[in-house]
């Protein structure tokens, strides 16, 4: 009996391992398995806070492009939850991996900080896009605009909306995530110079979950009866905020702002349950990246008010290492069918 | 009168009314008609995936996987409704059937390789996950034709479809398990397994229907929960079997078998749809609610088994004959 | 073979693992009958209405013919559809169903994929009507007592309309009332042309009800008589003239020094004003029927049922013993009934079921186990029981029933104990451990230990206890010294002839 | 160590060979020493936890909780910090924290017989909602440097610590089972608990302390992960409760309680890590890693039941056939 049950595992686990070897070539955005080192191709990997997201995948999506024509290698990889953990065990693998340019959207500063440091030890040329780690850890951050800009930028967004005056709340993807609690500040910076009468009554987190934030919005509408706007401060919370104003059909009652990606919003806009969508021409940051990412692999450093084919000019902050690609693109009912990500 | 009072449905409506009565002097808000409706529209899905987990727990059985069960369904509903010429009945085909595929799955490994329903579940729950992602490769599914969408707020005859087709669940339920002999054999073989199939119940049979049936129902709750939502993420309803199974034995379905009501259940799920949304409106941080619910849950379970030991503790008697005295006659 | 019998069986035996439960037993039940089966525990009574009831099948040869027809019964359900019914003590039906529900479960009549409830509730009430009694059929069946619930198997059994309705110890745990309301229920069925295959121990109760009797021991046929043809003394004759002869072993001495004395022991519903003492290097033998409070009590001094009065007094001072782990501290140990569920952990090694009550004396100086000084005692008491096979890493649940009941045994040797308390300490085990295990047990007294065995079977009892207690219906009834004693006295005491 | 007589362990060791020389094949970076010692690394912060799972598997319960413990002991270190200004404080209050959780599920499951699944069930939420309401749902990153040595450092060259402090948990736990009197009698109460107290084995005093150990273990756990990404959040660990019990599972541990070994646990868990770890390394997507955990699984699961599937095929045949 204990022979036929030992041959039964084996035939098992071949099973297995074909099937393994199957998902290693059929799955569309992983290259062969990585003969990058044997072609002398440079291998690029790019590891978002969570794959699977619209907007990083759209970024990935950008940055693929132009991989080809740098002839890169590009690796797309990244934790299935926004989980800080998780992301540090896949930078891990990628160093094992000895990859040339690691491209990475921290869930957490401090978290991805340790395992980059050990990358560039390891001769690995580190960048951050989106979301950035402690400064030391990397030797460039593409960010889309500053957080400053950003944060002003939505607070008069909302000011626009409101008329000025009023309550309005925020709705972000998850408290803990850093990059959202820098543009808080600056939101609240920016309300406290220009609009005085404007009060923000409360923070409400969505945890990257459609579903929460569609019942966080509902019930944010109940608690606070005259509450005027919302400023819904991620891909998932808008869309989520979007589609609860219209069940509520309290469309032009309360107003929306926020970070969505055009696709995403496309309906809302047009509906008027959200006035505006604020972002950043996705697929351009994906492209910068990958063209900062030959920059540094050639070893030229980038210089401020440099031109970049397709994205234009951008600003280059020498103390922190920093790209900036520009303002932020506001997209409304007019102009959301000219963008398609 | 006394034994409606001791039974357990009874105990949990007060319960309920405590509570909502205690929110409404908080936040008067409360008991607005509107926020009344908000509660059962925004827990319809919890509502019907209820009425499946308590057959499953009636058979002492447990289903881990229906959270990725909805995500599953929920995508290939959507994919579905975007084809172009599709109507409400291929949703509601395609929902269903993925639903009882991926129950009979279960149904089978549990009855039929005897595996511990807790074990198979985690497993499967991680291979429709997986499966799910891989084959959308994350793509949410978005801009859902507006037939579809308005499935979810529009009324027939001033009443919402969501809570028609609630009500249909509950009916079609209640019917099977009052009046059908396979709706008792659930609770025979929750009961008494060992003499289930003395008096000729299949029991391989009823946990697979069970299971199956569990699956439909999530099919029918991913129908909804697409609608309601108009892009569907393909990591909808992770770690939402934790509330579906809350629910259930909050509303005292016993874990071991043989105890559950539909009723009960539904009063599970309208103490944590009361319990959420109390929390936000009396404007407590959100994260009480976890709290709260954690420790509703714990009580709940708690009093059920030191009731039931004391109604154990009178049984256990060997009756002695008063009349025989000590050293008594022969 | 006139018509009217119902139900006949021939040559039908039995064999489990070896021992022949039944050995060509034959019983016949004329129509309408009301049929005592009497015998001593693990005289086989109910291994043949397990035969009959289709719950086992018997060993070829074996003849049932129902209605004068040879048929073959090849489950519970098939024995129902030919008329068998069964009624067990535990009642093995649905506590979480409805009355009406328990009666019509699995009756094809009215039991259909769409239910008809009104069918189902006349069905149901016209039954229990027949029974002769009034219960609400949409009551639970778990909030019944006892008795209502016998009478909702009973009229389950005869909505399925069953010409033989089979009932196991029924009035066991009934009230005296409520066994005069079982005896009009039996009357009922009589007139119903329904006959009753009932199994007792009760002498008032065969000789109120029955109008025929078979008497089974060890498993053989012995007789069957109309109830007139036979009296009680000349039953009990029948019931007990054992062939089987223990070596009936005395006391080499008899300590003065009290270990254990008991005190007014009474716990409501379980036993009641028990009172003995236990004196060092002697034997009680405790002895009388299911239900008659033993292994309650046994349960009691051994710290697994709490006593609501009286006292437990050992080695002079009074103790209370709130669990088995203070027991084994006060030096008590426990051989238990059921040996599968209660004495052994079936999937661990014999070496280990020894050594896990005294684990802690085995550690060495870092808390850990010592392995060598643990196998070595285990080999010892092994030797010194004689277990067979002698390994001690083999899996307890693979011996026999002897070996494994020796095991137990060795596992409360290993706590060298003051008291050992043994509840049917021979059950299921062949004759030659029998009586191994009974002159182990002498040896204990005479090394020093107080033993209390409690058992059913007479000739054990008169073969190995000094001192004898009978028990009925939760009290001692009477205390006979050794050489006074005779099967028949006692069993006439225990059964309250 | 315990001999690989067991025929599980054997099969399950011969299947995670197989699994590595796969690997190596697939992707050249694989049989690397740093790789492999990355692998060790990425595994013992769920290592950690499988163990305090094995035991509670072993007395046929389970503990669906040990993620939020693991999160709220985070939290609990590093507010602990805030408040004491010592580490070593800080770090014995987490772990004091752990082992008061752990109790909480020990009286309700021991003292009061609430069943394992619910106790755990209720737990899980309660323990994760006092770590989101201390931290305010905010990741606390204000560490010192100290505090990231058990989770980046390093020792006798490049081993990781957390990989040592796995190995001497789990060799400490083995021990435990196998040697020591509770660990015989976890084995006792998960294979016959009736006959347990019969031996007059104190059940409740047992399981207390089992999941007492499981809480400790969640809680060290806490600490590591929180060291290695050097922030404290209140959902660190939630995504390795799954995890901790599919691997104890597939070391061969019985579900239904009685049998299992740490040994096996161990295998179970660096089959789970290496299944990874691959998959990252040759590209494979991290949805596939899922579907082949719960498929390791039920693979496992259908192979040890293989004998009671083989008796219904037969009938069905005799039934349906002849």
């Amino acid at each position: 009996m204990k022979a036929k049950k030992t041959v039964t595992m084996l035939l098992v686990f071949m099973f297995i391992a074909l099937l393994l070897t199957g998902c290693g070539s059929s799955s569309s955005n992983a290259p062969k398995a990585d003969s990058g080192a044997k072609t002398g191709k440079k291998v690029v990997a790019m590891v978002p806070k969570v794959i699977g997201s619209p907007y990083f995948d759209t970024c990935a999506e950008g940055a693929k492009k132009v991989a080809a024509e740098f002839g890169f290698e590009f690796l797309y990889t990244g934790p299935t939850s926004a989980d800080a953990a998780q992301q540090v065990n896949i930078i891990q693998d990628l160093i094992n991996k000895k990859v040339d340019v690691l491209i990475v959207a921290a869930n957490d500063a401090q978290s991805v900080a340790p395992a980059l440091k050990k990358a560039k030890a390891a001769g690995i040329k580190v960048m951050t896009y989106d979301a950035d780690s402690t400064p030391d850890a990397r030797d460039l951050f593409i960010n889309q605009t500053t957080p400053e800009i950003l944060g002003r930028h939505i607070m008069d967004n909302v000011a626009k909306e409101i008329g000025g005056s009023g309550e309005y709340a925020i709705l972000t993807a998850s408290l803990t995530a850093s990059n959202q609690n820098v543009w808080i500040k600056w939101m609240k910076e920016q309300q406290a110079a220009k609009y005085p009468n404007i009060t923000l009554v409360t923070i409400a987190p969505s945890e990257e979950d459609q579903q929460k934030a569609f019942a966080q919005t509902q019930n944010l509408v109940k608690a606070y009866p005259n509450l005027k706007g919302i400023a819904a401060l991620s891909t998932v919370a808008e869309p989520g905020a979007a589609q609860a104003i219209e069940q509520l059909n309290v469309i032009g009652k309360i107003k929306l702002v926020g970070l969505a990606t055009p696709n995403g919003m496309r309906q809302y806009l047009k509906s008027g349950a959200a006035q505006s969508a604020t972002l950043w021409d996705v697929g351009k940051l994906g492209y910068l990246s990958m063209y900062m990412a030959k920059q540094l692999l050639d070893g030229k450093t980038p210089t401020d008010g440099m031109e970049v084919p397709t994205v234009g000019k951008v600003a280059y902050k020498a103390d922190n290492k920093e790209i900036i690609m520009g303002e932020p693109l506001d997209f409304t009912k007019e102009n959301v069918d000219t963008f398609n990500f | 009168m006394n034994d409606l009072l001791k039974k357990r449905e009874f105990v949990m409506f007060m319960m309920l009314m405590v509570i909502s009565i205690c929110i409404s002097l908080i936040t008067p808000t409360f008991l607005t008609p509107s926020n009344l409706l908000s509660i059962v529209m925004n827990n319809i899905i919890l509502a019907i995936m209820a009425m499946g987990m308590t057959l499953v727990i009636v058979t002492s059985g447990i289903d881990v996987s229906v959270g990725s069960q909805l995500g599953f369904a929920a995508i290939f509903v959507g994919l579905v409704a975007l084809i172009p010429g599709s109507n409400i009945l291929t949703v509601l085909a395609v929902g269903i059937v993925s639903g009882i595929v991926l129950g009979l799955l279960n149904g089978i490994l549990i009855a039929g390789a005897e595996i511990p329903a807790i074990v198979v579940t985690l497993g499967t729950m991680n291979i429709f996950r997986g499966s799910l992602l891989l084959y959308t490769n994350g793509k949410w599914v978005t801009a859902l034709p507006a037939w579809y969408t308005s499935l979810y707020n529009t009324s027939v005859m001033g009443i919402p479809i969501p809570i028609i087709i609630l009500l249909l669940v509950i009916g079609v339920t209640y019917f099977i398990t009052q009046h059908t002999r396979l709706g008792r054999s659930i609770y025979a073989l929750g009961g008494n397994p060992a003499i289930a199939s003395r008096v000729g119940i299949n029991t391989g049979m009823v946990t697979m229907f069970v299971f199956a049936y569990m699956g439909a129902l999530t099919g029918i709750a991913s129908i909804l929960y697409g609608a309601q939502l108009a892009t569907i993420d393909p990591n909808a309803g992770t770690s939402f079997e934790l509330m579906v199974i809350s629910a259930v034995v909050i509303g005292g379905a016993n874990v071991l078998g043989g105890s559950g009501s539909l009723l009960g259940s539904l009063i599970g799920v309208l103490i944590l749809g009361v319990l959420q949304n109390g929390i936000i409106l009396m404007r407590i941080e959100p994260y009480w609610q976890n709290v709260v619910v954690g420790l509703t849950l714990i009580t709940a379970v708690t009093l059920d088994v030191v009731n039931n030991r004391k109604k154990e503790e009178r049984k256990k008697v060997i009756y002695v004959a008063e009349e025989v005295k000590a050293g008594g006659s022969v | 073979m006139t018509s009217d019998y119902i139900v006949q069986l021939k040559h039908v035996s039995k064999t489990f693992s070896g021992i022949k439960a039944l050995d060509d037993v034959s019983l016949d039940i004329k129509r309408g009958e009301v049929h005592a089966l009497v015998g001593e525990n693990g005289a086989g009574k109910s291994t043949l209405i397990k035969v009959l009831s289709g719950v086992h099948f018997p060993d070829d040869g074996a003849e049932i013919y129902i209605n004068n027809e040879k048929v073959i019964i090849r489950n519970p359900m098939d024995a129902i559809r030919k008329g068998i019914s069964v009624i067990y003590q535990d009642i093995s039906l649905f506590p979480n169903l409805t009355v009406a529900e328990n009666i019509c479960i699995g009756n094809d009549e009215v039991w259909k994929r769409k239910l008809n409830w009104s069918q189902i509730q006349q069905l149901a009430e016209c039954a229990i009507a027949k029974v002769g009694a009034a219960i609400d059929p949409y009551m639970m069946l778990k909030d019944l007592n006892l008795a209502s619930q016998q009478i909702v198997a009973i009229a389950r059994a005869i909505s399925f309309n069953a010409s033989l309705i089979i009932m196991d110890e029924p009035t066991s745990t009934l009230s005296s009332g409520e066994v005069e309301n079982l005896y009009q229920i039996i009357d009922n069925l009589r007139k119903n042309n329904i006959a009753v295959l009932f199994i007792s121990h009760k002498f008032d109760e065969i000789y109120h009800v029955a109008t025929r009797v078979t008497i089974l021991r060890d498993g053989k046929f012995i007789a069957a008589h109309d109830i007139q043809d036979v009296d009680r003394p000349e039953l009990i004759r029948l019931m007990v003239g054992r062939d089987v002869e223990y070596i009936s072993m005395n006391a080499e001495k008899i300590w003065d020094e009290e270990v254990l004395k008991v005190n007014h022991l009474s716990k409501k519903g379980n036993f009641r004003d028990i009172s003995f003492t236990l004196r060092k290097g002697e034997i009680i033998g405790i002895t009388g029927l299911v239900g008659s409070g033993r292994s309650e009590l046994a349960k009691a001094i051994f710290g697994l049922n709490k006593p609501d009065s009286g006292e437990i007094i050992l080695n002079g001072s009074a103790v209370t013993i709130a669990s088995s782990n203070d027991a084994v501290q006060y030096g008590i140990g426990y051989v238990p009934e059921n040996r599968q569920l209660e004495g052994l952990i079936g999937k661990s090694s014999v070496c280990q079921n020894i050594t896990l009550s005294i684990l802690n004396s085995l550690c060495n100086s870092y808390k850990c186990v010592d392995v060598t000084k643990e196998r070595q005692l285990a080999q010892e008491y092994i030797e010194k029981l004689d277990v067979r096979p002698t390994e001690l890493d083999k899996l307890v649940g693979q011996l026999s029933g002897g070996n494994q009941q020796k095991v137990v045994l060795a596992k409360w040797l290993v706590t060298n104990p003051k008291i050992l308390i043994m509840d049917e300490p021979t059950s299921g085990v062949d004759i030659g451990a029998k009586i191994e295990i009974h002159k182990v047990l002498r040896q204990l007294a005479n090394n020093g230990i107080g033993v209390i065995v409690i058992s059913s079977e007479l000739p054990e009892i008169l073969a190995v206890s000094d001192k004898i207690l009978i028990m009925r219906q939760g009290s001692i009834v009477s205390v006979i010294d050794k050489n006074l004693a005779t099967q028949e006295a006692i069993l006439a005491k225990a059964l309250g002839a | 160590m315990i001999g690989i007589k067991r025929s599980h362990e054997l099969i399950l060791l011969l299947f995670f060979s197989g699994l590595i020389i796969i690997m190596s094949l697939l992707s050249p970076s694989f049989l690397t020493i740093d790789n492999l010692l990355s692998v060790t690394q990425q595994m013992s912060e769920f290592g950690i936890l499988a163990l305090g799972v094995t035991v509670i598997i072993i007395t046929s319960g389970i503990d669906l909780s040990v993620g939020s413990i693991a999160g709220l002991t985070t939290i609990v270190i590093a507010m602990s910090y805030g408040w004491s200004g010592s580490l070593v404080a800080a770090i014995l209050l987490g772990i004091l924290a752990g082992a008061l959780c752990g109790a909480f599920n020990g009286v309700l499951i021991a003292k009061i017989g609430v069943p394992p699944i619910l106790v755990t069930l209720g737990t899980m939420t309660f323990f994760n909602g006092i770590a989101l309401v201390l931290s305010k749902g905010n990741a606390i990153s204000d560490l010192p440097e100290e505090f990231y040595f058990v989770g980046q450092g390093y020792l006798f060259g490049n081993v990781p610590v957390q990989t040592l402090i796995f190995l001497v948990l789990a060799i400490l736990t083995s021990l435990l089972l196998s040697k020591t009197p509770w660990g015989r009698r976890v084995y006792a109460v998960g294979n016959n608990s009736v006959a347990a107290v019969f031996s007059g084995v104190q059940v409740d005093k047992v399981l207390l302390y089992v999941y007492i150990f499981a809480g400790i273990m969640s809680a060290i756990s806490g600490w590591i992960i929180s060291s290695r990404v050097s922030t404290a959040r209140a959902d660190l660990g939630a995504v390795y409760v799954m995890q901790s019990i599919a691997a104890t599972v597939l070391g061969g541990t019985n579900i239904a309680g009685g049998s299992g070994t740490i040994f096996g646990t161990v295998i179970g868990v660096s089959v789970f890590a290496v299944l990874a770890n691959g998959l990252n390394l040759i590209g494979v997507s991290p949805f596939a890693q899922n579907l082949l955990m719960g498929l390791a699984l039920i693979v496992v699961l259908l192979i040890n039941n293989v004998s009671i599937i083989k008796r219904k095929i037969a009938i069905f045949i005799k039934l349906n056939f002849n």
